[in-house]
């Protein structure tokens, strides 16, 4: 048990909030401008995904799974594929897979960059906003012509990928003509952050997070390895095998780490996109040789733009899901950042948060807390206790 | 120091020249004009020249929001079968769950052939009539769902 | 008589002459941003208007009356602002225009705690949300609104943030050896008391401790408008917007009058103190070289406010510091070097 | 038309509410505001943060009963004349989250559409849709401004 401090004051904040954009609610307890304590409420956004799932037939689960997450739909897409195609048996064509990770990588991309657009809005610095939004666009542009939706692509199915999404030579070209370009802006543009003495002065040595406490609080994908931890699933994973990139690990763990690790692993994601242009497989491009049936709880472990993603389920014998677990990034990384961002300011806290890119939506699954009485509450019942003061 | 030096009067000139002569504006001026003239393109939902007009369609979906809008000029697809009508989507009422593409027996609503999952009218590659010539591969269950939905001769259209 | 006329011209000019200033400034921010931005008459002119046409509704506040004064007392100090830095002003104040400029300086800042310890908004501690389900770590610890902390940061900035531009304001009068703005513009412009239109002769930016001085009249006139870097008070990430939150319709016109009068009043007082060009209704000439003058400082802002993040107190209890020491070396060469 | 229309047509004040949903229609509206190529305030749409200072409210998401009420305050706190604009097929009518349950036949966590709670003047279909979809929304939410006393 942490002693708990002596506190003035609470500072609440969201779930309408500037700084949020999606709703949860940030409570600190502060003494004066200092946080003492903090504590991260994330169940605004729950809409009972994982039960809408039960008694769905398995490719209807694609259309929720990923809407999940408007920002790494594809991860969900893909790791709820995978978790068919790993119990029932279900060879994926190379090609296919070449271009799963194509599209992973881009949206990986894209979402990196809508972490700097976000950090820089919350920096109060609307120009490096606007910029990273700006680039995003490309990959935005190229997400439409892969998968024909800007948000959602919905390039995988089981057993391989949708038609449209094959590549033909001139979208190649358009993809590989796109992003040199962006690379060449992208790289000015992160030089020009890094010499920017206000932006580092905000950043440097704000919201520490130790690789112990990383560890500790299981804040996995780019926050666990902008504090020293290399843990990277995509190392395990036997679709990135063909691929030679490097893990990006820092080890000071600040919010400059944060954000340095995503902008230098937006290098080996454009590195894995060059290699998939150029390596591409020939051949078919989906597997559509097999049928659902019963299936036993299957698990599999994804390395999402946030860290590690799980997805398990069960089928039943007409291939109705049974049991849809999903398990996002977020709520161990947020536990981790309520960690950070004590002791620092305020607005640094804001930062620190922001800075761990929470993105709620895929997270917010348990509802009511029950503390003394055993009987569930209603809405009613919660309204009437909580909802007014 | 140096590198700091040469961002910052890089910088310094661009931004000049940003503000003085507007260069390196990003602003696409295509969809300034297609908002101003309130003609922002509607999503295409449905292929009218692959559509077979069968109506299934219409008796899937689960929020009604798909109804047949008779052609004023029928269209003979194959000798025998005539195209009389083509589904509108009421995209105030879709859901985006997909249905209709998944009962359409050639996937002309909202995308190719993908087994399921697509969001966007694709690019088809093939005319309608090669896709009617192809035999469709489906499950048994599938394909009595198709019967029992839509018209017989078209059926057998695309039965053959 | 002559006093009230030329103050009636003054508050008709400078009203909406204030209100295209922030339309100018979004426009190079657009730029920078590399977007066409909104027309230079919507952020600031057709939003007021549009606010007048509002319908009023009562904003949630402690004492609401005294809440919604705030505004109009506001507008009026601004205005007084730009009044005591007006010729027709000087005789009847003499040397107490020095006095009457800070000291209306420090009553505009300290609007801000009062706004902020009035207005109650619902975004932080009533918003209708449950969470109080989970918030086992503060059971009964005071809930604080934003606003009320964005007023504890408003008297701290009143304490450190505004030393600059004080210290700053001062090094012009040490030039002139006089408390006296007419000496000041005297001194730099002796054209101005005799002929229809002369140029400064010797305005006392381009003097070392003049251009010392006006740098840290620039940073002060951004940490007083609560401008990027320096808006803390209003940051919008935590405080969203601070105190003024709760002003709604014709009180947020009020708000936009006169924040954006502000702008064009410290600018207008620096091309007074600095150049030598006053701002005389009676005298067209110098009148419109001021307005134009007056562009300068907003322009630079807005520059200033594309490129900068929000600073926390960690940085700008050093910055002020560091440009409090620089406004005192102004200071002092001022004094030793004339 | 009056000055007051022109006023009002001139600037528009434009806040973003998000009540759930996956945030692909958040994006798509950051983007629409923060993207320089969709660059919203060339339409005289400015944006605000405060309920105080809004015209239009743009809802995205499928209102999760926890955001009920701060929606219907929020919408209560605007002065008059306002405008809603529900954005994506999750405001519009639930999406798939309300229309696409399986066992459970009623999904009880999601109070869209938006209509149910407060009164909506433009919807944007789309899931998620473009932002020149939603620029548009918030142009067409302008002439009821403008009609308004
Ligand atoms: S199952 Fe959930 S609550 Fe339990 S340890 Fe894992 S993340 Fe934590
Ligand atoms: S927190 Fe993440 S998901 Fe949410 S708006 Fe910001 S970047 Fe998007
Ligand atoms: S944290 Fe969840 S919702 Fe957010 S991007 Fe990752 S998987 Fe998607
Ligand atoms: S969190 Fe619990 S109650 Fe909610 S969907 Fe998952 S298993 Fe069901
Ligand atoms: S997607 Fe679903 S809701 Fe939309 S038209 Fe098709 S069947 Fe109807
Ligand atoms: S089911 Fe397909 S072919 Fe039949 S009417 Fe609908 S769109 Fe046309
Ligand atoms: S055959 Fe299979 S893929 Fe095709 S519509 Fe039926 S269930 Fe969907
Ligand atoms: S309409 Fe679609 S994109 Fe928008 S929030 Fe809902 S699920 Fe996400």
């Amino acid at each position: 048990m942490m002693e708990r401090k002596v506190v003035e004051k609470e500072i609440s904040i969201g779930p309408v909030h500037p700084a949020l954009i999606e709703p949860y609610r940030i409570r600190l307890f502060v003494n004066d401008e200092i946080v003492e304590d903090c504590e991260i409420n994330i169940n605004m956004a729950y809409r009972g995904i994982e039960r809408l799932l039960e008694g769905l037939p398995v490719e209807k689960a694609l259309l929720i799974t990923e809407r999940v997450c408007g920002i790494c739909s594809n991860v969900h897409t893909w790791n709820s594929v995978r978790v068919v195609e790993a119990g029932l048996r279900i060879e994926v064509p190379d090609r296919a897979n070449y271009i799963r990770v194509l599209i992973n990588e881009i949206q990986r991309i894209a979402s990196h960059l809508i972490f700097f657009g976000h950090a820089f809005e919350v920096l109060g610095h609307e120009t490096f906003a606007m910029r990273s939004f700006l680039l995003r666009e490309v990959f935005m542009d190229l997400m439409a012509y892969i998968g024909g939706n800007r948000v959602m692509p919905a390039v995988p199915v089981i057993g391989g990928i949708r038609p449209r999404a094959d590549l033909t030579d001139s979208l190649k070209r358009v993809i590989s003509e796109r992003i040199n370009d962006f690379e060449k802006k992208y790289r000015e543009y992160v030089e020009r952050i890094l010499a920017d003495s206000m932006i580092m002065s905000r950043l440097t040595g704000v919201g520490l997070l130790s690789k112990e406490d990383a560890i500790k609080y299981h804040a996995t994908g780019p926050n666990g390895r902008a504090s020293g931890w290399n843990y990277d699933i995509r190392t395990l994973m036997h679709e990135y095998e063909p691929f030679d990139f490097e893990v990006i690990v820092l080890n000071e763990g600040d919010n400059k780490a944060r954000v340095v690790q995503r902008a230098l692993e937006v290098f080996e994601c454009l590195k894995i996109i060059r290699q998939i242009l150029k390596n591409l497989p020939e051949g078919p491009i989906v597997n559509r040789d097999w049928i659902p049936g019963k299936m036993n709880y299957t698990i599999s472990y994804f390395e999402a733009f946030r860290g590690e993603l799980m997805h398990s389920c069960a089928l039943d014998s007409q291939g109705l899901i049974r049991g849809y677990k999903i398990r996002t990034p977020t709520p161990t990384n947020l536990a981790a950042m309520e960690r950070a961002c004590v002791g620092d300011h305020i607005t640094d806290a804001i930062l620190t948060i922001a800075s761990c890119d929470p993105c709620l939506t895929c997270c917010t699954r348990v509802e009511v807390i029950n503390f003394d009485e055993s009987k569930t509450m209603t809405v009613m019942d919660i309204m009437k206790k909580y909802g007014r003061r | 120091m140096i590198p700091l030096l040469r961002v910052m009067l890089q910088g310094i000139y661009r931004n000049f020249i940003r503000i003085i002569a507007k260069v390196d504006r990003a602003t696409s001026i295509e969809i300034r004009d297609k908002v101003l003239t309130l003609s922002v393109p509607a999503w295409e939902t449905v292929l009218d020249e692959m559509c077979i007009g069968c109506g299934g369609c219409e008796k899937v979906c689960p929020t009604k929001a798909i109804t047949m809008v008779p052609l004023e000029k029928p269209v003979e697809i194959i000798e025998g079968y005539r195209r009389e009508k083509v589904p509108r989507i009421d995209l105030m009422k879709c859901v985006f769950c997909l249905n209709c593409h998944d009962f359409c027996p050639i996937f002309a609503l909202f995308g190719e052939a993908a087994p399921i999952h697509a969001r966007d009218v694709g690019s088809p590659k093939m005319t309608l009539s090669e896709i009617l010539k192809k035999p469709i591969k489906a499950p048994p269950e599938k394909i009595e769902e198709l019967r029992k939905l839509i018209p017989s001769e078209f059926f057998k259209a695309i039965r053959r | 008589m002559e006093l009230l006329i030329t103050s009636l011209i003054a508050a008709i000019i400078s009203i909406p002459y204030s209100l295209i200033i922030p339309g100018i400034e979004r426009k190079i921010q657009a730029r920078i941003q590399q977007r066409i931005g909104p027309p230079i008459l919507t952020p600031g002119f057709w939003a007021v208007l549009k606010f007048y046409y509002k319908k009023d509704v009562e904003p949630i506040a402690f004492l609401s009356r005294f809440y919604k004064s705030l505004i109009w007392l506001g507008i009026f100090i601004v205005l007084f602002l730009l009044f005591f830095s007006m010729p027709s002003w000087w005789n009847i104040l003499g040397w107490a225009s020095i006095l009457g400029l800070v000291g209306l300086l420090k009553l505009e800042e300290s609007l801000y705690v009062f706004m902020g310890a009035q207005s109650q908004s619902f975004l932080s501690t009533t918003m209708p949300v449950p969470d109080l389900a989970k918030g086992a770590k503060g059971i009964g610890i005071h809930r604080e609104f934003l606003e009320q902390h964005s007023a504890e940061r408003a008297i701290k900035m009143m304490a450190v943030g505004s030393l600059p531009l004080y210290i700053a304001l001062l090094v012009p009068f040490a030039i002139a050896k006089s408390a006296m703005i007419s000496e000041v513009v005297r001194v730099q412009n002796p054209g101005f008391f005799s002929l229809a239109f002369s140029l400064p002769s010797n305005p006392i930016l381009f003097t070392v401790p003049g251009f010392l001085a006006t740098i840290v009249y620039f940073i002060g006139y951004v940490i007083l408008l609560n401008e990027k870097p320096f808006s803390i008070l209003k940051a919008k990430i935590d405080v969203i917007e601070g105190g003024v939150l709760e002003y709604a319709a014709k009180l947020r016109a009020g708000y936009y009058i006169m924040r954006n009068l502000l702008l064009f009043v410290l600018s207008s007082i620096f091309v007074t103190l600095f150049l030598g060009i006053p701002f005389d209704p009676l005298k067209p000439f110098y009148l419109i070289f001021n307005i134009i003058l007056s562009l300068i400082m907003p322009i630079a802002l807005s520059i200033l406010v594309a490129f900068s993040p929000i600073l926390t107190f960690r940085q700008i209890y050093p910055s002020a510091v560091g440009l409090s020491v620089l406004g005192a070396l102004a200071l002092i060469i001022s004094i030793l070097g004339v | 038309m009056g000055l007051k229309a022109i006023a009002r047509k001139n600037a528009i004040h434009a806040m973003l509410v998000y009540t759930g949903g996956c945030n692909g229609c958040d994006i798509e509206v950051v983007n629409a505001i923060f993207s320089p190529r969709y660059d919203i305030e060339q339409y005289r749409v400015l944006i605000t943060w405060n309920p105080r200072e809004a015209d239009v409210l743009i809802v995205t998401g499928c209102v999760t009963w926890q955001m009920v009420e701060p929606l219907k305050k929020l919408y209560s706190l605007i002065p008059d004349p306002k405008g809603v604009v529900a954005v994506g097929a999750c405001a519009i009518n639930g999406n798939v989250y309300k229309n696409m349950v399986g066992d459970i036949g009623v999904n009880e966590e999601v109070f869209a559409p938006v209509d149910n709670i407060i009164p909506v003047d433009v919807k944007v279909p789309g899931c998620a849709p473009r932002p020149e979809d939603i620029i548009m929304g918030a142009v067409k939410a302008v002439p009821k401004l403008m009609e308004a006393p």
